[in-house]
């Protein structure tokens, strides 16, 4: 690990840094000057849809950049402002009524900029953060494989050394967005006759290089946010190894944490919300446009299922808050992480089920194209609990890593991987 | 299904899945899902309206028959095999009109369209135009007796095959109450509107009747009968949309119990993790429930008991609710492959998202079964 | 096992049996003149609750055998009538407005009967089936323990061979009602050499013994159906076992076969309805009558809660009959029988659930004394999920007996039962 | 629990345990539940009182005072304390009496009344006797001027500490509104009817008012505060109950994790069966969600904030449904033995049910957020 560990980043301001008050003002009146108004009743998530390609989001992050406002919580030395999380929640909430490049939050500054500052050495954070920061470089993961299912240390990706070079065979999948990523950081085996965790090393790749093929993947709602990759005989230079060879392993553990903990809001690293959220005028509910379109506010069980999903909402930011500080402060282990991000899931769930039961028939067969079409939505209502590592891995974490329970037995466990029964 | 059938039930059985076996496996499925404007294609279903497909709920007089004297029950069967493969082809509006057709249709009306019907040369659909039986489908088609006729006037939809349909049963508010009537559907006034579907193969439209003038002879049945007429048309449709999903939900659950098995995930199948296996015992429960309601309510449909209106909710709303429910778990269980389009799961997802909610969603039916039992409205 | 395995009832009358609508006629008229009505409004449930000590049910249990009406599917050699189960459900929808002595249909006649007709010697059958039926011996099963859990076969109580007697020490638990009854069939470890199923026997006991106690448990919500008992030095004949020495197991298979059977409705021994099922004219829901009594059935929330428990009870008898039906027919392997036990028991907290969601403030502190206690009913919630096998175990049996998937890992498979870790 | 508390909230939460762990162990709970009829000890009750119990929610002024400036968030550490042992002793209501009299009562009531309420010597209840605040807990008591001062008449309860209280807050209707009146119990035409009660030593009476004459002193504040006040009252008796769950919910998960750990079946502990774990890892989100939002709506109401009357409705409603489903499960995991009377875990499911249906049930909660929200009732 290199000197700058730099995802540990304060509180509240210290004495060094700007007062966050003046910091606020500062921030409000550049807000005002330098950035573009979000349209009446659009969100950054709608908003994001429609820049595919990210383009637009990399020109919003570079005037971010210029104003000397990008990467507040991220150290000076690569780019960033060394601010406190007290600064970057200051600069969210004034944030909010513009348009944000919030496509870089997830997963290129909260998840790979974060385990870059853990891993990447001196020259690979001086080489890759501040482009990040200046918005020329997306960043992405690529850590499952098709045959891989929930056991990711188990996956078949081989990298093989030759020299100066690994050369990578072997394909990715359920990388968001990397159509439009430029940097990956990619687990591959390099060597089969140890156990799986302990074969496995973490690349820097770039992606759109010869022998690299992304494919998008179309899903059962027609979206293609998701890709996949295959590699054939891809050259990746030594230097561009993260963390130790053969040691990936510790560097994917450190990667699932910031992921968790950006999914689950509590990454310094994101500026700027998709949504806003409770309290922060985040109001809108649509349950609640759900039954006034279908004349059903006045309803008894309508309302009652409009207030449970309002009530899972706030409820989730609230366990956010809880879980993020109980790490900070070590009252919960790291893997608590895994606690708001099962709420969210299950609460996505619901909040699709509750709009399922609200909505009539125009479910199956409907007429207006603005409606939202809540069949299509509802046929993705499993995506939040599969991405990022499923709920039942999730609570495989909690039942053995909060709460102490014994392991799942594992037939691989201290198997050379090349004896394992694999898909 | 049924636990025990006829010889000749079995017959009908093997000879339909076979032949949609052959004919619509789900390759052809997507194939005309993208190609097929009308989501099927009219000689593969007059093949299929050979086997008896339309026939089944017309009498031997008017040319159809049963294969064992309960008609509701084989249909039921066809119905379900289709489940196991989303077919396409428009089983239940076509069943539907047939039926109310042989049940109530004059001798003209019966000798003019039962046998292009039951052909598979033309096919029908129901235009819900007026709230009946505790269902509304939020159409509104009035009927008015104007000079030179019956005048029908309103929106109806979106209905299954309202694009495809050669022949309309519109259910329409007249001074008196509800009325049906026959409307062919290149009468003049009559717009067709193409609505979007969550099916692959199965089209909707709204149909919106503009001064649609029929004679009177279009009217089918008689004033006395017309709300039992609808009542029964409605637990068909229901009866037959619950064997669908049956099919659809069994023939899910069936592939993923031999995914858990062929899966493996740290060196062991997934059908041995206990929180999936407990998972799959839930799901088996509320399977085998499925079956057991969809084959009391149609028993009850076919012997016209007094239970029917009851016993067709209580399987409409409970296998509205749990099919979903366990073929999003199926979903969950198959991990991301179960949410990519090139998946067959959501071809299964969509037709039971379809049969849940069109017809009387969950709700709709437990509202049903509320007022059959007795359950005063009082004050709200 | 012995000739007669009589648990094999046809389902439809044969040539040789009277018809069933002559018989059904026949009951008719004896009923009426035999037989005291049920109380307006009352079920034999509750009926059965007043008559704690089980005498009434004796009374009536000896009515129906001098009519010629007990024990229908019984054989005749063991005082039955030999008939169909078509008789039986003839003769029980015409009981339905008369009180029955219910309480022997539960465990007496269903389980243990059943299991002696299987398993019993010539003598042991002629000596208690017949006193079953004339109401003379209410019999139960000694299975549980207090340290057993759901591992029924991991029991501990001891019976030590001592010439003709075996010598039984330990204590047994959730034995329902054993305080009214006379005699149990008793499983006890008799080799502790062998791993855990192959050393146990099954005993008939008669309870009411020197060296026996029975003790009635304080339930949560105040009830005391349920007994633990406790054996000091109680001899038990040889001629008293039943099935094989060490070969319990097998008999023990055999009883929660009944048992389930039983508890799912599937039994040809239970005579006389506890409730009249739907479509028997047993249309009263007590969830209605809960929703009118707080002037809510306009409520569509609770018009639909209510409709929904209707429907879960219309189910339920549906999937009785389904797997009635397919075990008999070979469609269903007997397993199949957890399917009914667990829809039902899931069923009943539902149930409960929603009438605690019905109710108002009034569940925690009420004046009424004649308004049902729902918060004590909410106590036991659990109690059905509970008896007869956990929910667990029923969804152990379907996913591995059911499905066919692997069997959970079991520790103490194959060990000498003195070397495994127990409570 | 809140994650950060201050060092003399810690202090407070360690005295407190410690004193309820040494004078009422469960043992003691259940000697109390037989024994006494007013299911508390009045010596215990002043020794409570004398650590700070009904001194939080009152000024320095009045002679109270918090331990951190946030006296409800002091108190909500007791609440929870209590909830974990299923404590005796009417914490809820005396407090919520003395914080409307601090806040709102005269110079003379509060002299009167709060000494005695803060040493324990006294103890008081609510009696909620008109809808207000969207909670209807079904009394009607209406408020009359008369000849010599204000007559009340009508009914309220089942009441906590009905019986036991020597003083009553009553919320009465009135010509012009609710209106609240500070009525000693032992008053003339105050009747007494003990109540049955779920909770072993929560004891319930409901309080008759038949011509209950008192000075037009005994109003409680000023009639344009009334609803502000009645609304306040309501939320710091959620906030209490919320604390109350949470910790009987803590209680009961923290002892069933051990028993899972500890007990063996089949050579394997309990906690080692996946489905089990599963179960665990749900319970324990939902208990970290219960925490959370119970700490909210505690600081929401301490701070006063525009999101309070939205946030303890929030609490009330999710930990008033989450909570018996935990104990349930808890219970089932617990199998035979978890459903009998020697067990505790009935005496935790009691409280928690009890405090889930008194002063809201989740679904009153769930409308008041509806209302919150701004969800018109529009047609029903």
């Amino acid at each position: 690990m290199s000197t700058h560990t730099g995802t540990d980043v304060a509180e509240e301001a210290v004495d060094s840094q700007e007062d966050v008050e003046s910091f606020r003002q500062r921030a409000r009146a550049w807000l005002a000057e330098s950035m573009p108004l979000l349209p009446e009743g659009y969100t950054n998530q709608q908003l994001s849809r429609e820049d595919e390609s990210g383009e637009e989001a990399r020109r919003l992050q570079r005037i971010l950049f210029d104003g000397g406002f990008a990467g507040l919580c991220f150290p000076v030395a690569y780019g960033g402002q060394g601010l406190s999380r007290a600064h970057q929640r200051a600069f969210t909430r004034e944030s909010l009524p513009y348009r944000m490049p919030t496509v870089f939050n997830v997963p290129t500054f909260t998840i790979l900029a974060a385990t870059l500052l853990d891993f990447g050495t001196e020259e690979q954070k001086v080489r890759h953060i501040p482009a990040m920061l200046r918005g020329d470089e997306l960043w992405v993961q690529f850590l499952s494989e098709p045959s891989g299912g929930s056991d990711l240390a188990g996956l078949v990706t081989r990298a093989t050394r030759d020299g100066d070079v690994f050369v990578l065979n072997g394909s990715k999948i359920w990388s968001s967005g990397a159509f439009r990523s430029d940097y990956a950081l990619c687990l591959a085996r390099t060597d089969w006759r140890v156990p799986k965790h302990r074969g496995l090393t973490m690349f820097i790749l770039k992606i759109h290089q010869p022998g690299v093929e992304v494919q998008q993947i179309k899903m059962s709602n027609r979206t293609a946010e998701f890709c996949q990759e295959f590699f054939d005989d891809v050259p990746i230079p030594v230097t561009d190894v993260v963390g130790e060879i053969n040691d990936g392993w510790t560097v994917a553990s450190r990667l699932l944490f910031h992921e968790r903990n950006a999914v689950g809001g509590g990454s310094p690293f994101a500026s700027g919300a998709v949504i806003a959220a409770a309290g922060q005028g985040g109001q809108r509910s649509e349950l609640l446009e759900l039954a006034r379109a279908t004349g059903q506010t006045g309803d008894p069980r309508v309302r009652q299922l409009v207030a449970e999903d309002r009530i899972n909402e706030r409820i989730q930011s609230q366990l956010i808050e809880r879980v993020t500080t109980g790490i900070r402060t070590g009252a919960f282990p790291g893997p608590a992480g895994a606690l708001p991000r099962l709420f969210a899931a299950t609460n996505t769930e619901r909040h699709v089920d509750i709009a399922l039961e609200i909505a009539g028939a125009d479910v199956g067969a409907w007429i207006d194209d603005d409606a939202p079409p809540l069949g299509e939505v509802y046929l993705n209502r499993q995506g939040s609990s599969l991405g990022g590592g499923s709920n039942e891995m999730q609570r495989n974490i909690i039942s053995e890593r909060v709460l102490g329970m014994p392991r799942e037995y594992a037939a691989d466990r201290d198997k050379p991987f090349d004896e394992v029964r694999h898909n | 299904m049924d636990l025990r059938i006829t010889d000749d039930q079995q017959l009908l059985l093997e000879t339909t899945r076979k032949f949609l076996e052959s004919t619509a496996p789900l390759e052809t499925v997507r194939r005309l899902a993208d190609e097929e404007p009308a989501g099927f294609d009219r000689d593969w279903w007059r093949s299929g309206a050979e086997l008896g497909w339309i026939s089944l709920l017309v009498s031997e007089a008017d040319g159809g028959g049963s294969v064992s004297g309960h008609g509701l029950l084989d249909l039921v069967l066809v119905a379900e095999s289709m489940g196991r493969l989303v077919s396409p082809g428009p089983l239940v509006p076509t069943n539907v009109v047939a039926e109310a057709l042989a049940r109530s249709g004059s001798v003209d009306q019966r000798r003019r369209l039962l046998p292009g019907l039951m052909s598979g040369t033309s096919v029908a659909a129901w235009c819900l135009g007026a709230p009946a039986a505790g269902i509304d489908s939020g159409g509104r088609v009035g009927a008015k007796l104007g000079d030179t006729g019956v005048v029908l006037d309103g929106v109806s939809g979106p209905v299954e095959a309202g694009g495809q349909a050669d022949v309309y049963l519109v259910t329409a508010a007249t001074e008196d109450g509800v009325a049906q009537f026959i409307v062919p559907s290149d009468s003049p006034g009559v717009t067709v509107d193409a609505a979007n579907s969550l099916d692959v193969v199965r089209r909707f439209a709204q149909i919106r009747f503009d001064q649609v003038t029929v004679g009177q002879d279009a009217a089918l049945g008689v004033a006395e009968t017309t709300v039992a007429d609808i009542e029964h048309q409605l637990q068909t449709v229901a009866v037959l949309q619950c064997a669908e999903m049956v099919g659809a939900m069994d023939r899910v659950f069936e592939f993923t119990v031999e995914y858990a098995a062929d899966r493996y995930s740290f060196g062991r199948p997934l059908a041995s993790y206990q929180a999936l296996k407990h998972r799959f015992a839930d799901m088996k429960v509320w399977l085998e429930a499925a079956h057991a309601t969809a084959g009391a309510a149609a028993r009850a449909v076919d012997s016209g008991s007094t239970h029917a209106a009851e016993l067709v909710s209580v399987a409409k709303a409970y296998i509205g609710d749990r099919g979903p429910v366990i073929l999003q778990d199926c979903v969950q269980i198959h991990g991301g492959i179960g949410v990519t389009w090139d998946h067959d799961l959501h071809l299964y997802l969509r037709r039971v998202v379809v049969d849940r909610t069109q017809w009387g969603t969950p709700r709709d039916h437990r509202e049903r079964v509320a007022v059959a039992m007795g359950m005063e409205r009082g004050d709200p």
